[in-house]
């Protein structure tokens, strides 16, 4: 599939990265690309279920693009949660919607999507496009 | 045919002789691929399941529920609860399922099933006060129909064996579960014999809850599985507690997972869905019915030249119907046959079977049963033939 | 010293570093002895088990008998029932002993046990009515024995982890023993965390029942056992129904086996007792006792280290407890902890740790924990606090 | 230990057959050695628990010296008490009670006398002592 511009960017930063813990530093770096969703506006609404830690979503339509905000108590998720703004955030809707999973696996940063290893990034993924799907 | 090959046991002398393995309806034997897969495990990914974050972890997660996805696709199953064997299976079934969506309805049964299908019911019903109703086997070794739609009215559940592990017949499942449905019952298949010789589609079955073993389709000890389609699995109650099927544990009560592991308490059984994967892996790329169609045609030569020395064959071979071969000697005892068979490295089973109502109504209290599998050959059944011949003619 | 080389995992790279496997809490490595022990069965003795003619039946009978005979002598107890794992023992305690002996009495729980030792209590409790108590962790994690002492009356059945999978705290067992007996309840033991780490004699202690698993102690997944003194085996009644543990099945109802198979029901974990008798040959050959000792002078090292690089770390580690340490760091997440760890090839094991009541009573809701066996040296831990620190410079 | 002089004679024609399936033959001859219990006479005080096949026994203490009566449906078990007939019929109580079963091992008839291998041998033996014992 084509991904956004700046996606197809990450996935070649990542790519050129080829030491697993470099990659994950990396992720960390990345929890500060999200739009906060302060801790108090944190909800059952927002809750990404699945995740070990708390890890929050919410999402809108500003004249059909996507704005994503979210918080996780996880940096690793949050940093992930980043690397789905930067996929996402600001883009039109249904470029966001065609989007699948697959773009986090050729980053190398989860070895396989499988439900128990992805951490929590299945999880925010299927959410986010859901609650976008509400939205719409 | 290189089959045997695979299978290191067959190399085995037993008593001097080569082995030949005739106890496959008891447990199979394990091909290379499915002891290597456990090996593999242990020697490179062991490590607890689920929660995981460390690398091992992640790796075991990924081996325990690939087994759940193919028995998935294998049986074409909603749902798949894995489990130590049939036997806990059906146990899981009866307290899930049975405590909570019976609510005194009658229970439909054969006289064909398996202690295994007989004896949760009966516990339950001890508890519960559920009517028991069994479906009688006629002269001709096949379920009475009539009866079982005389027995229907107002049952919640028949319990129905796929294949008799005693007799090899292969029941009209089709037709039983139609009878069911039309009355409002859901039906619940003991698939241990029937799973390893032929391809069962659940869905395409109408089956609601399905149970079997991975040690009898060359796959390890302790473990097995139920199948639920997604209707059923939504009206399960929690069976055992314990680690890994609970969400929330506070003192003042627990919330459970909703997917599969609801079901699965405690650390499960890793090692072993890695090698049933392997096993259903291996049995993926054989022409399994051709397989089938090549035994039965051993297990009608056997059960003919049995009868023609005079034994009582109890089965009919149908098209359908498994390769065993349960018969019985008019005076030499069941059991001294097999020693005597043992002794000649011969390894087949004696006794009730797990059946003694099925038994109980043929009239007899045991058989021997000479059961085939893939790797069995029309060799191994001309030398079994040849060393009952001797024995009989030594001792009968 | 060269018992890593028995266990062929360790030779393995993680993240492209050399594996440090510290998750033994939750399950531990297997010596190439026990898996070469499964694999001989699988490829010389494969059968099914009991009622047995054939020669490979009666070596895989002598086989998977001879774990129970060691189990037995081992932990010096009267009965012992294979079961799937430490949390199938427990809940066939609850169903088997508890639902038919407890009489609407109470059953007394404490904080700090795992959820397989609470979910099946609360379970029982749901449908029969009985009271649970939970006696309290102190602040300095130890049990609150006067609200033991004060919970007791009219108890029938105090349930308690040996040792604490979370915080390595070896419970005072003896004393509660005595308080329980003196008031006539009885007491299981969780002692899937104490089995591994010393050699406990179940008839010394007069514990009633006691609970664990073979994958905790070098043995395969699929296995474990409940061992019952014969005063409470004999109150008993059976769980699961089907083969091998009845002794006759009509129509009208069945009788059951009077020894243990009495609670196996089904085909049993033939391969996997073969393997855990192999682990308990291995742990037989080494001084526990000494190795006991030379892990706690780690988890001792490990936990001082920690704690003077600002973690709060969940453990006392006295001379009995496991070498177990639980740890926090004030703004690092557990779980971010565990990966970055994971990339420098160490395993950890992060969250509950499936014992939330304790950990909700620690006003925490998850730790990195580090659980050190047999084959973990001092090197390991040095590494292991190496990368703690290079972790915490670069995100702390 | 030391066996009666008749069962001392009978390990060894047991040890001089090394073929599994001549000695197992040699067992089913012995079945003619047994002091028939007639089926008649079969009763539930007289069955042999554990055994796959319906085997009977009954002792009799006549003058101090032991009487075994038995009967089974398979060849092999009546074999059996057919040796345990040559070991025990007509001698001392004594001499009979100080027995223990590895006799059948020595023989080589026997792999071993784990309960599940011992084809009901280890409990028609433990039964035949019990009823000395309370017969004494
Ligand atoms: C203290 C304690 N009890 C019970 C269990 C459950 O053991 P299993 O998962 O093997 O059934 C564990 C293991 O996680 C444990 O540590
Ligand atoms: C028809 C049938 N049902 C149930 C079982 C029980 O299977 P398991 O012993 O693996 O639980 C068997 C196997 O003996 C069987 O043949």
């Amino acid at each position: 599939m084509t991904y956004p511009e700046q996606l197809v960017e990450l996935i070649e930063e990542f790519q050129a990265i080829d030491d697993q813990m470099e990659r994950l530093e990396y992720v960390f770096d990345l929890a500060s690309e999200v739009n906060e969703l302060a801790a108090d506006r944190w909800t059952d609404e927002t809750r990404i279920r699945g995740c070990q830690s708390e890890a929050h979503v919410h999402v809108d339509i500003d004249d059909s693009t996507v704005r994503i905000y979210s918080g996780a108590d996880s940096k690793l998720v949050q940093g992930l949660m980043g690397i789905l703004t930067i996929a996402i955030d600001q883009q039109p809707v249904e470029i966001a919607l065609s989007l699948t999973p697959e773009f986090a696996v050729e980053m190398g940063i989860l070895n396989s999507l499988s439900p128990s290893r992805s951490n929590g990034f299945r999880n925010m993924f299927d959410k986010v496009m859901r609650d976008l799907k509400e939205e719409e | 045919m290189a089959i045997q090959n695979d299978f290191p046991i067959l190399q085995r002398q037993v008593n001097g002789h080569r082995l030949i393995y005739l106890d496959n309806a008891a447990t199979t034997q394990k091909p290379s691929v499915v002891i290597d897969a456990m090996n593999e495990y242990y020697t490179k990914h062991n490590a607890n399941v689920h929660r995981a974050v460390h690398t091992l972890a992640g790796e075991a997660t990924d081996g325990y529920e690939a087994c759940r996805t193919t028995l998935k696709s294998w049986f074409n199953a909603e749902r798949c609860i894995l489990t130590s064997g049939t036997t806990e299976a059906i146990n899981l079934a009866a307290h899930a399922w049975g405590h909570s969506q019976l609510n005194g309805r009658a229970i439909v049964l054969t006289e064909m099933e398996h202690h295994s299908d007989i004896v949760p019911w009966q516990m339950l019903s001890e508890s519960l006060g559920n009517e028991l109703r069994y479906v009688p086997v006629k002269p001709d070794l096949t379920l009475d129909m009539e009866a079982l739609e005389a027995s229907i009215e107002g049952a919640g559940l028949v319990c129905v064996v796929h294949t008799s592990n005693v007799l090899g017949v292969r029941n009209p499942i089709e037709e039983i579960i139609r009878i069911a449905h039309d009355n409002g019952a859901k039906v619940l298949l003991d698939a241990a014999q029937g799973a390893p010789h032929c391809q069962i589609n659940m869905a395409e079955l109408g089956a609601d809850m399905m149970a079997l073993s991975a040690h009898k389709m060359c796959g390890p000890t302790g473990v097995g599985c139920l199948l639920v389609n997604e209707e059923t699995f939504q009206e399960m109650q929690p069976f055992m507690g314990g680690g890994d099927m609970i969400e929330t544990v506070t003192l003042e009560g627990s919330t459970y997972q909703t997917n599969e592991h609801r079901f699965e308490a405690g650390t499960p059984r890793i090692a072993e869905a890695i090698g049933w994967n392997a096993a259903l892996a291996y049995l993926g790329q054989l022409d399994l019915k051709k397989h089938h169609k090549r035994l039965l045609g051993i297990a009608r030569h056997v059960a003919s030249e049995l009868r023609s020395l005079g034994m009582t064959v109890y089965g009919r071979h149908d098209d359908n119907d498994s390769s065993v071969v349960s018969f019985l000697h008019p005076t030499l005892h069941s059991e001294d046959f097999a020693h005597l068979l043992d002794a000649r490295g011969v390894a087949v089973r004696t006794g009730h079977h797990c059946a003694q109502p099925l038994l109980n109504r043929l009239g007899i209290s045991g058989t021997v049963r000479a059961s085939f599998y893939i790797y069995n050959t029309m060799e191994d059944a001309v030398e079994f033939l040849n060393h009952v011949r001797d024995i009989l003619e030594r001792f009968a």
